[in-house]
């Protein structure tokens, strides 16, 4: 009884209400930021991520923009390069490729150009991934892209505090951000969490989820929840995996990933993105270049297949990472 | 400045200038009380298309009113009873655009439907012949299987709602992205146009679409050339959350063909039979090889932007704007004149009354036993017909056969 | 249909539909002889602008008009003296459009000009102030040093050519995309709208790059907010080794404009002053507030595309084409005007002759002392200048500090 | 004498040669086929691939395209559908990512969405690469987007030869292929050779340049000479490498690759695309999948720094590949 007297406890929070709660603290932080996109104002956004701001903040900091990826993007480089930070967001994730010009030859690479005269500060976000039916073009983790194109930073947080975090992180950069929302977990109940409002999470830092001494098993995003459940089932085998979840892949946190790779001497990359020229390989390569000698398996990947995301159930869960292929392959690292 | 041509300019024949296509019709704002400028057109186009149908042409058009409408409230009583996976993007109250463009068209033309216009994928070349199986449209089986996500669809259940297609029966196989399909309708024009054919293209997006990139590269692209493609635009006066002046800065989005230099016609997207002659006077002149028109067909969303978004639209767009832009459906205005033009009977009129109905409360009765009983074979096949084998996710990621 | 707005709606003023901007000037075929509807255009400015000059005024423009001339000339020289690395793409029988557009522009307005625009960089705020250090645009050490590729250039040689530019003194840095800038200076221009700013933004393009979608979506989006872009296109014919009516299907591009609900001015771009007219009027609209305008200036590339395509431009266009084009060189035209006007005399007129002659054919003595000094004081400062050290290639991919 | 009499010696070809060649081949062996792109025409294109043949097969069949590369990969796509193959080109590779959407979520998964009842048999070609002071949009090597992006056939080749076979499978596939022409080699006139008319390359198909039996250099377009210069100095010192040239990354000739590596134990990939993500880490990643107990040394890798490409000589040369650093890595990877 006396408990329910003392101060009420920070209610807990899903993962898409941490993101709006995260750009609303910015917006009222600093009041010469702005968001622009398709629907975010009126409607308040197709998943309802801006829901409040534009009534909150009014129609010129909060602005319904015309159904061009390409002017939105090119539009916020002009406001940053005005001072102003921006959040971008993007319907789907799948619609930045009619942006794509935009963001990896103008935005990404105006510090370049100017020798660091000039940046923008832009954050370009969005729902991405897949397991809700949405088909080929509301499905994509296409953030391989980005992190091939420098000048770019990529971030896809997989719980509501790094979304939380992360966020303000991001809006506070002074370079274009990619970042990428799990549409899937936006209002998954068993990830909800406590996130006080200061809480900042640098991009670049990887967060080790379990620890472990038999196996490193590095993921992020959705899939990373396949991964903790995949870690029980393997502690049942008696193998100790060590999970990481990377949170951001520009700029990757690679001490993290080399000294669990040197203590457990194996390593399984996890993600959803298509798998030729996915993020996987990239930490696949840096673990060989930087930690050969302690590998005692070869550093497996378990990815989407190279194809589209097909719509119906059946077609959609053959293709991407699944618990059970995640368990398999950590198996076969962990028993090499 | 007068132009002068090299050897190699002359030799090609392209670089001689052309002039000009001078437009003709001037838009109009209400096409609801045609103006002076719109008899004009009509007058322009020497008799109205329209005169040249048969009483049983009038009956066939109304037939496929009721179809399309049958066809969207059955389909969102499935989804309200939650036997449907994926968005449903209601064409309520927008039937007479897709009916009134389709009509006049030859089974050879092609079209690219979107979200809003399932019906088009078997309104195509159904005119008095729904159960030929030669017609080049889809069946209502393919495009019931394509709804309830079965191995029968199209495409095999790889992509959702319209994202599907035909190239044998000149259906253009749509992504997502908005406006992406009138270049490639430019190719298939262009490709007509190579072989001396003189079929067109029809493509449709609604009025929000027009502000993406790739509709201008199109669309100019298919003036220059005088390529046959027609782009119909349906302003339904919403684009999902946002209103028509945020994503088009003119009065009406039938001035984006100005910038063209080509015909931008308004036609009254409520009233099947103006369709039809805005539609045919533009089909008409691109068959002639005079080049591409846009036409604004105006009307008005009748429920959310998607299924998903009916209850939040009823908050972001005020009732009296709702109830005015749903104030003229397609069937009461068609049946109307009908009526008077003394083609329809008040006592047939009155018999099968879905209009100004929401979906919910129509009922079977509501509509011509054909049209039920056409679209139930379609549904009953659907939920019959099997899944896609998960195998089947790993195939034609590329053609199969090396096409040499 | 009267529309009706939702509290929500109402609340936030965007939602009100704004009356769409009447076109009120009809656009001209021929600038050099100015038709009725040109007229109409100028007598709708209450007065000119070009009244408000003064004649110190007008022998500036002369100078500036020297200046770029002599700039670009010396450039053609140096590069076939291969003292150049890079592609030089000459202004060339161009200078009027920029020189008259930048001349009444207020310190802290915005430009973003392309690969033709070379001499722009320096040009602007050069009014009167060719030597303060305070001014809003680059200077002539800066300019030279990136035609050289010196680490004193304003990005320090990282790309080439027209490829910089300077935040600080309103330049946007440009890519090599076409059109790519638009959009960004549609959200400078929103920052001014926000700010309360009257500052407006110039972008230049060619009539090829009218083509691009982002040039769409940008002028759409800037007409939409009423934003203070002025759209500026040279009009020099060809883009590349394309002619301009494979790129713009209408007579005019400036009818591009129509598209849009927004003014759509011709200017002879041959004649300084009718540039400056027509960019002025566009101006003042913008700083009222009343939006976006497009200016053709109908022009004629002298050159090839890029020096490295001058041969080859010699057989794609025709001989009598390229003669016709640069009959009316705009130093020539705008020195007539100022004899006529008793603004200079004949003596003055016949000591400084460029005009019409081809670039390697030219002298210093054809040019005003301090127009030569000016640049050469820039050349010399390159030439000396260091190279960036190859450490550096390294630095700034990502902004330096953490800007929180 | 008497040999001046016999029949004339086939003459030898460049590389551009060999791609209009190519091209010409099967515009006159396939009446439907088309070519579109900017300035292709009047012009010839800007480097001249498609000299005169606007001159020789009409306007019609040879498009001077305006300045609009969604649409021009759009037009391509309706066309194709109409049953016709057609080469795209794109002025600079550079430029592609202004047709990004087209060609990623458009051509790629025709066949896919269709259930392959549809195909895009279109070739987008242009020309890439840096080393010649393009600056940051005319340099570019932007292979791994596409790689990455399911349904695109992706191709680089290095010798006039292989432009010339590996253009003619392109043209004759019924996917849409991203064919990487190396600029810088247009003209070279060290690679010239002579090329038979019915010169057929498959893709697909690796090249062994070298055989060896110390170490394996994989590489594809212009690093590939530098890599053959490299094997020179390595062999001086007494390692014998075996250089394979890919010649196509998607699809990609895992045998060749892993029947070398498995033999040398020894691994270099050199290529010039940026680093993160670059197709270099996707080889490696396949590479430890398949071969890791075969591995003596670390994979690594020779790439261009993750930068844009730098206009001024002395900045380009810093993050591209070069001679030296290749020499350096591969003693590295020898010598481990
Ligand atoms: C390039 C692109 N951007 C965004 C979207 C998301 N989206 C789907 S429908 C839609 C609204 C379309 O409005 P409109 O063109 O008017 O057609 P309507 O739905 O009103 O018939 C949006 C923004 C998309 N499909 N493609
Ligand atoms: C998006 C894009 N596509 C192609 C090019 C290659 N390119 C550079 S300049 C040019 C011609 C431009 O013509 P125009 O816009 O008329 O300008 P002009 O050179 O005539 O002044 C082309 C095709 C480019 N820079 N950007
Ligand atoms: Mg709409
Ligand atoms: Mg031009």
């Amino acid at each position: 009884m006396s408990v329910a007297l003392s101060a009420p406890p920070i209610e807990k929070k899903n993962y898409l209400t941490a993101l709006k709660d995260a750009i609303r603290f910015e917006m009222l932080r600093n009041p010469e930021m702005v968001c622009i996109g398709e629907d975010i104002g009126l409607l308040g956004g197709a998943f309802g991520v801006t829901e409040g701001l534009q009534e909150e903040f009014g129609p010129d900091r909060v602005i319904d923009a015309p159904i061009s990826e390409a002017a939105i993007v090119g539009a916020a480089i002009g406001m940053a390069l005005r001072g102003r930070p921006v959040m971008v967001e993007m319907q789907f994730i799948d619609f930045i490729s009619c942006g794509f010009d935009q963001i990896v030859n103008n935005a990404a690479t105006m510090a370049y150009r100017t020798a660091g005269k000039a940046s923008v500060p832009i954050v370009i976000r969005g729902p991405s991934g897949g397991y809700g039916g949405g088909g080929p073009y509301h499905s994509q983790q296409n953030e391989a892209w980005f992190a091939h194109s420098p000048g770019l930073k990529v971030v896809c947080p997989s719980t509501p505090r790094d979304a939380y975090g992360l966020m303000i992180s991001s809006l506070r950069d002074p370079n274009p951000v990619i970042f990428y929302e799990v549409k899937d977990l936006y209002r998954k109940r068993e990830i909800e969490e406590e996130i006080p409002d200061d809480t900042i999470i640098p991009l670049g830092s990887a967060s080790v989820v379990r620890p472990g001494s038999d196996i490193t098993i590095i993921s992020y995003g959705n899939p990373m929840h396949m991964c903790i459940k995949v870690a029980g089932m393997l502690a049942d085998d008696g193998i100790e995996a060590e999970l990481i979840d990377l949170r951001s892949l520009v700029p990757l946190d690679e001490d993290t990933i080399y000294r669990s790779v040197k203590k457990t001497g194996r390593v399984l990359v996890v993600n959803e993105a298509s798998r030729t020229c996915g993020f996987a390989a990239e930490v696949i390569a840096r673990v060989n270049e930087n930690c050969f000698q302690y590998l005692d398996a070869p550093p497996l990947r378990v990815t989407r297949a190279d194809t589209p995301v097909p719509w119906v159930q059946p077609l959609e869960l053959a293709v991407l990472p699944s618990v059970e292929k995640v368990y398999e392959a950590a198996l076969k690292v962990a028993r090499f | 400045m007068e132009r002068v041509y090299s050897d190699r300019q002359r030799r090609s024949g392209v670089y001689e200038r052309q002039e000009p296509f001078r437009l003709k019709i001037k838009t109009v704002s209400t096409p609801s009380e045609p103006t002076e400028d719109h008899r004009q057109q009509e007058v322009a186009a020497a008799t109205r298309p329209r005169d040249a149908l048969t009483p049983e042409d009038h009956l066939e058009l109304l037939r496929q009113l009721y179809l399309a409408r049958y066809f969207d409230v059955r389909l969102i009583k499935e989804k309200r009873r939650g036997r449907l996976r994926g968005t449903l993007y209601s064409s309520h109250n927008q039937e007479a655009i897709l009916v009134g463009t389709l009509f006049g068209l030859k089974p050879d033309d092609w079209i690219s439907p979107i979200h809003r216009d399932m019906p088009a994928f078997f309104l195509k070349d159904i005119r008095g012949r729904w159960d030929n199986p030669e017609r080049k449209g889809m069946t209502i089986e393919e495009v019931c299987s394509q709804v309830w996500g079965k191995a029968t669809a199209p495409g095999r259940a790889r992509d959702n709602w319209s994202h599907i297609g035909d190239v044998k029966r000149g259906i253009i196989p749509s992504t997502s992205m908005l406006a992406g399909t009138i270049p490639v309708a430019c190719g298939v024009a262009y490709d007509f146009k190579m072989k001396g054919l003189d079929n067109v293209v029809l493509t449709y997006n609604g009025e929000g679409s027009t502000a993406q990139g790739v509709f201008h590269e199109a669309v100019n692209l298919a003036a220059i050339h005088k390529l046959a493609v027609i782009v119909i635009i349906e302003n339904n006066q919403w684009a999902y959350g946002t209103p028509v002046h945020l994503e088009v800065p003119t009065k009406d989005v039938a001035d984006r063909a100005k910038g063209y230099g080509i015909p931008g016609l308004i036609a009254d997207g409520q009233d099947v039979l103006d369709v039809y002659d805005k539609t045919m006077w533009a089909v008409d002149r691109a068959r002639k090889g005079l080049g591409p028109s846009l036409i604004e067909c105006k009307t008005f969303r009748a429920y959310g932007h998607g299924d998903h978004d009916d209850d939040r639209a009823a908050r972001y767009r005020p009732a009296d704007e709702v109830a005015d832009g749903r104030s003229r459906d397609p069937i009461a205005v068609f049946k109307r004149y009908l009526v008077e033009s003394k083609l329809l009977s008040e006592e047939d009129a009155a018999r099968y009354s879905p209009e100004g109905k929401d979906a919910p409360s129509t009922t079977d009765q509501d509509f011509p036993p054909e049209v039920v009983n056409y679209l139930k074979r379609g549904v009953e096949f659907a939920i019959k017909a099997p899944l896609p084998e998960p195998d089947e996710a790993f195939r034609w990621v590329f053609a199969e056969g090396d096409g040499s």
